[in-house]
């Protein structure tokens, strides 16, 4: 709750104060704004602190914060303070963009806490619009319109197709209330019983849901959005909107476990289709961008096969994972934001990195292990997990994920080429610039992670 | 006159309402413009709309959620409504066109 | 420190202190130094020698355990010696012959640089045929047996800058390293059938009849592929004739007195085993026979002086399968101690001409040598005559003892080898006629150049005529009287339990064929003198040769068979195999797969293209179907 | 524990440091590692029992998953070899400019003592990768050409073969009551026939692919070729057997059940594959991939006599596995000598080497002999006992498997003629004493193990009728 709330002031002040100053003097406050969030239910969760009275004012059985969803909490605010941070800021006036993007993520906060079907359609509705706004936020830049447009046609599309869900479900069960709809759904008990209503209604939830996280046959808008949005919205996307969508997929997804045994086959089938398509499509890509894009949905199909082990239990998982693919994939994007140049943004963008720039070519090289699930580095950790646990349900779908993530060493490592091999005369004068300590601090952070995983099990 | 209505089941209205859904839906596929896009995902949210209403008054007077759902529905709405407006506003200044089809720069 | 571990330490403790300082040490200590360790060991073999005489069970021999070389669960080899009778008398004929051949190296190799390097190699291979003598278990025979192999391979190639050297060496090593496969399967049969190596265990088993006869079978022929290679016995004898290339001392020591006669040893060694496998023996006796043939054959057209020696090697080899596939195991022995004492002398004796003639080695080269160098010349004399079976020589006896016993066992084996026999004494004739008698026809180096060798390599010569005129004390037939009969075959007879069964003949008939044999003798001697001393006759040049000489100037063309049947397709097959196969299929393989999985990631591009009403179109088939699915089905 | 830490701190000084410091350094202090551990060997007296003891053993991941660290004779030996041959490996680094190799080694070496120290079967799985990222590095920053398509394509085929492994490793995970890695626990596990086949097809392409098995080998030439010597070293001289001691060490026993299933299929493959690497090797020209093929041939044999699960092939396969390292190391070290000291590798232009250093071709000469198994060399005592196993096994097979002391004498042979005989129309640079060092080293080994390899076989022979014990527990088909 405390989150929410410290964000959405943080978001109002930014957009007022910073309404005619340069987006770069609001930076500090608002990363700053975000940090303390992050700082707060962070505490809040480990039960160190707690704000009992703030939470009881809010409706109960609309929004409600367990330990675990502070934990989510926590990380998305670190991660877009980060993201904040660490990306360069425009030149024109008006803070407006990073106002929307506190906004937004105060909408990822309420899909995590969401405990109510309103709530949760509003929180991704609050997470959407302003990223609509965002991603055409290059005003006169095509590409970015492109992509504006093209997301906000289909989220829209994606949330009616949401909210004729919710309204079947509600037809179905007769309640919004997800905790609710469990308790009536654990007492018919048997699943022919189950009005179609029901299943109609999951069915078509998931489908809006599915797409929020880019999962395979409802991914299409991601690689294009993502190539054509400002690299720091990219990566606001990529990391905020999967997890927190993930998040609230799983959270509604429990109130459904009667059904689970329908639901996890369909899930199966769409997370090996995700994870195939995800990584065969990424190896013939040529721009950095797209190849990332790709990536996030080959990640969104290993995070799929999450939904199919018993959740409640493995929130944490969840949790590990997430943090692997929200430290490489920031770093990865900020290297290719910092790197890329008019003319060149695809991998040629690294060529010679290793002459010009050791510790730059270190921290890339860490993060893609990472991303790819090499040990030591949080990425293996979590995959390990993630795979362990969905083995017992389907040894097949994760023979399946590691053969993908045996192929996504071939457009991973796509990068070291370029970067190893030493580089032709046009050396990339951006090489030379230094990297911020945020950055190193979260190249460490995927490396401590990866050698002490229990502290994950440990914080749950 | 009066007992039609009361012959009129829930039914109906899922019907009623998928079909309006579906011609949104249908729109949505077929139509170029993207302003008429826009006003067919406002059908198909209205359809939803309907859906709720009919099975909040289904479920008589014990469950008012799904009216308040459609509150909400019709605010937020109003606001993506407002948002993509605005995005087709900036599009249709750089690109003298409305017409959706003509956007495809971005691909593999 | 007892007598085996001297005899065997010292050959080895000279070819460590020469193959480490000696490239310091002046030239005479080195030469001096590897001498002596083998005569000392020499001496102790012959104390050795005195004390089995006295022994008083005359089949125990001498044993000495040096350490445990492996030892896997009940796979236990020890790295042990036995020092009996037969093995004696090996190490006599090596350690003898040995040193005589390093004092005459030590003149011979004086110019070379590589002279430490030579002695070194002498005095390794002198250990290595040692330990194979000695060896109280077959894998002790195994190392000494490629021991030598590896030290033949160093020598023919001593002299490493000339390729053609090079080549001969790999060939002598492989072809030795075919016979060792056969040899090594042989120990896995022997450890498979009676779970040891040992002599001591597996020879009276061997005896005592409880094995099967085709594993028995299986065993010898074993063995006997082995001794093909090591013995140049067809059809794994080409590799000697190449192996001339190497030093003349070495084609004395190695490929004449020693080390090609490991596979008598080896079968003699095995006694009972070939003994009890009469299969064997056949093929042992037909081999040995074709062999002995075939060489004599090719001997006769040879004009490289060394190659003709080298071919009578192979072919009084072949005589010595001949015995053994009689069962005449003594005769063989004897064959083997009288054969390495003239053949190692006519070897030393063409070195010594070659020596002079400044290593030209074409009889039609040389001629009319005699005046120039009288020592050589008679001790070559006696050496040929000893070969051809000059009667009361040592050839003459051993050779007897063969000849009777293939006439026991078979007469169209005797007549064979007594053909064989007769050959060896044409081509033994002309070739000494041709280098010794006639003129002289050299023109790159004048006549007065030539001249006697120094005495390091006259008194070699010297002792081992007077030992092949003598050899034939060793075992002198019956028919001379009883009292001086049959030396050897008692000494030996503890060693061969099988007694040897061929019944004494009457000495008639045995008078009768070495009358036969003497008589040949005398005509060839006749013929031989006739057609190159009378006559002057010299080998015409090998493009004049008819075309029934031809073949036997090429030497059957065997060699060329060999390189068309077995190195060609190897080679073919290899880069074949690497080009091919491993390439393209294998390789291609893994290749296609990523190029495939690209090829398939390229298809996106079709429904990626960037048209949003595709994206939404496929959006709601997808959503379509799973609807459809889940209500209708 | 201190012969992983040691290393890695090396390593990571060596990172700082850069090239300042020389290399001779470095390698006199990776020995230290060795000190350390002939110090565990006294500390825990592996060699009269084969028990696997505990050096190290921490929760880890939770409280199935431990960091442990054990050792035995068998892992005794696999980290003497490892310890020994890396800092003459460092020795054998010829340039200064190749300044992140020493870090790189040092990381390796770290990571292959835990490959042979895991006890828990995630930090198997773990260092396994750990070792091939180094090694990954030193040939895609250094190899001589086209770098980034090889080495990519060892790094996927490796990596999937791990992945392969990690399956079996979690399926068994799963199946322990009370969720754990532990070795013991992994052991106790009872597959049903199909199962410990499935399971077992997961370790062994792993295995396949690192050893290399016949058709799994296709990435090994190019990599060995293009890689740095030192590269090369690593792969052929240790990682090798990375992959014969997990056959060894957890195919065996985990998936025993299978064996019966797996034995006739490897053992036919890996003499195929003794006969395709030799008969290869016969026709090329480039040292390296000569080597590298005949090394395809070497560890098929030991393969296969593992395979047999007779002690005498196990145990002459161990003894191999120790003896192929030091061997094929020190070819790696000749032919590097070669190529800076002559300026090719190419047996065409090579030739009449020998008469410029008596030293160097006498040394060469032995460890030919010594890769060509001639008795009284260390190839000879493992070869025989491997050739005797697989005879045993079946003759026809032995007989096949025996063509390679024919064939291994021919290509090294030719190897040897056409590098340092003939006339010769290259010429060699003096060669430093400090460069022959290390060579002498290797070549005492050769004949040292030549002359008494018992010794080896009593350190080992405790632990390996230890899991040959194991390996009948887990099913009776050990002859």
């Amino acid at each position: 709750m405390i989150g929410i709330l410290i964000v959405f002031i943080g978001a109002v002040l930014v957009l007022f104060l910073g309404l005619n100053k340069p987006e770069g003097g609001m930076k500090t406050l608002s990363s700053l704004v975000l940090f303390l969030a992050g700082v707060l239910s962070l505490l809040e969760s480990l039960s160190i602190l707690n704000f009992e009275r703030l939470s009881n004012w809010a409706p109960k059985n609309m929004i409600d914060f367990s330990k675990g969803d502070l934990m989510f909490v926590s990380l998305l605010a670190f991660v877009t303070a980060a993201i904040i941070a660490i990306f360069p800021t425009v030149e024109e006036k008006g803070s407006d963009r990073l106002g929307l993007m506190m906004l937004s993520l105060t909408g990822a906060f309420m899909m995590i806490g969401a405990d109510h079907l309103v709530m949760l359609f509003l929180g991704i509705e609050v997470l959407s619009i302003p990223l609509y706004v965002l991603a055409g936020s290059d005003k006169h830049n095509l590409r970015s319109n492109e992509a504006a447009i093209k997301y906000f046609l289909m989220g829209a599309f994606s949330t009616a197709i949401f909210l004729l869900g919710c309204a079947f479900i509600y037809g179905g069960s007769g309640s919004l209330s997800l905790s609710e709809i469990s308790l009536r759904m654990s007492i018919v008990g048997h699943l022919s019983e189950f009005p179609a209503l029901i299943k109609v209604g999951v069915i078509l939830m998931s489908t809006g849901l599915l797409f929020k996280v880019s999962a395979f046959p409802f991914h299409f808008w991601a690689p294009d959005v993502y190539e054509g949005s400002p690299n720091k919205v990219t990566t606001f996307m990529a990391v905020v909107v999967k997890i927190a969508g993930f998040v609230a997929f799983a959270n509604y997804l429990q109130a459904f476990e009667a059904l689970a045994s329908w639901y996890s086959k369909w899930l199966i089938i769409l997370a090996v289709c995700t994870i195939i398509f995800g990584n065969i499509a990424a190896i013939s890509q040529k721009t950095v961008k797209r190849t990332l894009a790709y990536s996030s949905i080959a990640h969104a199909g290993y995070l799929l096969l999450f939904l199919i082990t018993p959740m409640k239990a493995n929130m944490w998982i969840l949790f590990a994972y997430s943090v692997a693919y929200a430290l490489s994939t920031v770093v990865l994007f900020y290297f290719n934001d910092k790197y890329s140049t008019k003319k060149e943004y695809g991998f040629g963008m690294f060529s010679g990195l290793l002459k010009n720039n050791q510790s730059a070519t270190i921290l890339m090289v860490i993060s893609l292990f990472s991303i790819a699930g090499i040990p030591v580095t949080v990425g293996f950790t979590a995959k390990y997990y993630l795979f362990t646990s969905a083995f017992e349900v389907s040894p097949l779908a994760v023979g399946i994920a590691l053969l993908g993530s045996a192929i996504s060493i071939m457009y991973y490592f796509k990068a070291f080429k370029p970067m190893f091999e030493s580089a032709e005369s046009n050396t990339n004068e951006a090489h030379a610039s230094k990297i911020l300590f945020v950055v190193y601090l979260m190249v460490a952070a995927s490396i401590v992670f990866g050698m002490f995983p229990y502290l994950f099990e440990r914080c749950f | 006159m009066l007992n039609i209505f009361q012959s009129l089941e829930i039914s109906h209205y899922i019907y009623l309402s998928c079909v309006l859904f579906c011609i949104g839906l249908f729109g949505v596929l077929f139509r170029r413009n993207a302003i008429i896009l826009l006003m067919c995902i406002e059908l198909m949210l209205n359809a939803v709309n309907l859906l709720f209403a009919a099975f909040s008054e289904y479920m008589g007077d014990k469950d008012a959620n799904g009216q308040m759902f459609v509150f909400f529905i019709m605010v937020v709405a109003a606001a993506e409504a407002a948002v993509g407006l605005a995005i087709l506003v900036m599009v249709y200044r750089n690109t003298r066109k409305t017409d959706v089809s003509f956007l495809d720069s971005l691909k593999d | 420190m007892n007598s085996i571990g001297l005899i065997l330490g010292l050959p080895l403790a000279g070819f460590l202190i020469n193959g480490i300082f000696g490239k310091n040490l002046p030239k005479s200590i080195v030469g001096w130094l590897g001498t002596f360790t083998v005569l000392a060991s020499f001496v102790i073999a012959l104390g050795v020698f005195n004390d089995l005489r006295h022994a008083a069970i005359p089949s125990e021999g001498l044993h000495f355990k040096l350490f445990t070389f492996l030892n896997i669960e009940n796979f236990n080899v020890d790295f042990s010696f036995t020092l009996d009778r037969l093995s004696v008398m090996m190490t006599l004929i090596i350690t003898g012959i040995g040193s005589l051949i390093h004092l005459y190296s030590i003149a011979y190799m004086h110019e070379d640089e590589g002279f430490y390097k030579f002695f070194a190699y002498l005095n390794f291979f002198i250990f290595n045929m040692l330990m194979l003598v000695l060896g109280a278990n077959f894998l002790m025979l195994f190392f000494g047996w490629e021991g030598v192999g590896l030290c033949s391979y160093l020598l023919i190639g001593f002299w490493y800058k000339n390729a053609e050297y090079g080549k001969a060496a790999r060939k002598a090593f492989i072809m030795n390293r075919i016979g060792d496969l056969g040899l090594l399967m042989g120990l896995f049969l022997i450890f498979h059938q009676y779970q040891s190596l040992d002599y001591s265990i597996v020879l009276p088993k061997m005896a005592d009849g409880s094995t099967s006869q085709a594993m028995l079978t299986a065993i010898s022929m074993c063995l006997f592929v082995g001794a093909m290679g090591k013995s140049a016995q067809i059809p794994l004898y080409t590799w000697l004739p190449d192996a001339m290339a190497g030093p003349t001392p070495v084609s004395a020591l190695i490929h004449a007195a020693t080390m090609v006669t490991a596979g008598v040893y080896l079968v003699v060694r095995c006694e009972a085993l070939f003994y009890l496998s009469p299969i064997t023996n056949n093929v042992i006796l037909w081999v040995g026979l074709a062999t002995s043939l075939m060489a004599a054959l090719i001997g006769l057209k040879q004009n490289d002086i060394k190659k003709v020696l080298a071919y009578s090697t192979v072919s009084q080899l072949g005589l010595m399968f001949v015995a053994l596939g009689c069962g005449a195991y003594t005769a063989a022995m004897f064959h083997l101690a009288t054969h390495a004492f003239f053949k190692a002398l006519l070897f030393l004796g063409s070195g010594s001409v070659i020596h002079a003639m400044h290593h030209e080695q074409d009889i039609r080269q040389m001629g009319g040598l005699k005046s120039k160098m009288p020592i050589t010349y008679i001790t070559f004399l006696i050496g040929t005559l000893a070969i051809t079976g000059f009667p009361f020589l040592s050839g003459f006896f051993s050779k007897d003892e063969i000849l009777l016993a293939a006439f026991d066992h078979n007469k169209i084996v005797y007549v064979l080898s007594v053909i064989s026999a007769t050959i060896t004494g044409l081509y033994m004739f002309r070739m000494f006629f041709v280098t010794f008698h006639g003129t002289y026809r050299n023109h790159h180096h004048s006549f007065d150049k030539v001249h006697e060798s120094p005495w390091q390599m006259s008194l070699p010569l010297m002792i081992l005529a007077v030992l092949s005129v003598l050899g034939g004390l060793l075992n002198l037939p019956s028919y001379l009287g009883h009292n001086v009969s049959m030396k050897l075959s008692h000494w030996l007879a503890p060693i061969l339990p099988m007694a040897e069964s061929h019944a004494e003949m009457s000495h008639n008939t045995e008078f009768m064929l070495v009358g036969l044999v003497v008589l040949l003798f005398v005509l060839v001697v006749l013929y031989t003198r006739n057609k190159y001393v009378s006559k002057n006759a010299v080998p015409e040049e090998d493009a004049l040769t008819p075309s029934t000489g031809k073949v036997l100037a090429n030497k059957f063309y065997v060699d060329e068979l060999y390189d068309m049947v077995f190195v060609k397709p190897l080679e073919l097959l290899s880069s074949l195999v690497d080009n091919m196969i491993d390439s393209k299929l294998i390789g291609g393989l893994i290749a296609g797969v990523s190029t495939l999985l690209l090829a398939i990631s390229g298809l996106n591009k079709k429904i990626q293209n960037g048209n949003i009403e595709y994206y939404l179109t496929f959006m709601v088939l997808a959503l379509a179907l799973f609807l459809g699915f889940n209500l209708f089905f | 524990m201190e012969i992983i830490i040691l290393p890695l701190i090396l390593s990571l000084l060596a990172a700082f440091t850069g090239s300042k410091i020389n290399k001779t350094v470095w390698g006199l202090l990776s020995f230290v590692s060795l000190f350390a551990m002939v110090y565990m060997k006294q500390h825990y007296g592996i060699h009269n029992d084969g028990v696997w003891h505990n050096t190290y053993d921490v929760p880890w991941f939770s409280n199935g998953i431990h960091f442990t660290l054990g050792i035995d004779g068998l892992t005794g030996l696999m980290i003497l070899l490892t310890n020994l041959l890396v800092p003459i490996i460092i020795l054998s680094i010829q340039t200064n400019n190749q300044k992140s190799l020493i870090p790189l080694i040092l990381f390796m070496q770290a990571a292959l003592n835990g490959v042979f120290m895991a006890k828990d079967g995630l930090m198997f799985y773990i260092f396994w990768e750990l070792a091939l990222i180094p090694i990954y590095f030193i040939c895609l920053l250094y190899s001589s050409k086209d770098a980034f398509k090889t080495t990519i394509k060892f790094f996927i085929y490796t990596f999937i073969g791990s992945l392969a492994m990690l399956a079996s490793l979690i399926y068994l995970y799963l199946k322990t009551e009370n969720h754990s890695f532990a070795y013991d626990e992994l052991l106790s596990v009872q597959l049903n026939y199909s199962e410990s086949i499935w399971v077992g097809a997961g370790f062994l392409f792993a295995f396949a692919v690192k050893i290399p098995i016949f058709p799994f080998h296709s990435w090994q030439a190019n990599t060995y070729t293009n890689a740095p010597a030192q590269g090369s070293m690593l792969l052929s001289g240790i990682m090798l057997k990375m992959g014969l001691y997990g056959l060894l060490r957890w195919f065996m026993p985990m998936a025993g059940e299978s064996i019966a299933f797996f034995q006739p299929i490897v053992i036919l493959l890996a003499v195929i594959g003794i006969i395709y690497g030799a008969v290869i090797a016969i026709k090329q020209n480039d040292l390296k991939r000569l080597i590298a093929f005949s090394s395809l041939s070497h560890v098929g044999l030991i393969a296969a006599g593992f395979m047999t699960l007779s002690a005498v092939g196990i145990q002459g396969g161990v003894l191999q596995m120790f003896v192929h390292g030091i061997n094929v190391v020190a070819l790696f070290y000749i032919v590097e000598i070669i190529e800076t000291h002559a300026g090719s590798r190419e047996l065409s232009k090579l030739g009449g080497l020998a008469k410029f250093n008596r030293l160097f071709a006498a040394l060469y000469l032995i460890v030919v002999l010594g890769t060509a198994a001639v008795p009284l060399t260390n190839g000879f005592p493992g070869e025989l006992l491997l050739l005797k196993s697989v005879f045993d096994y079946n003759t026809i097979t032995g007989v096949f498997a025996g063509l390679t002391i024919i064939l291994c004498a021919v290509y090294m042979l030719r190897m040897y003629q056409f590098s340092m005989l003939g006339e010769g129309k290259a010429s060699l640079k003096e060669i430093g004493l400090m460069k022959m060092i290390p060579l002498l080293i290797l070549v005492a080994l050769v004949i040292f193990i030549g002359v008494c390899p018992q010794l080896i076989i009593d350190q080992i022979s405790p632990s390996i009728q230890k899991i040959m014990l194991e390996i009948s527990n887990s099913k009776g088909v050990l002859s």
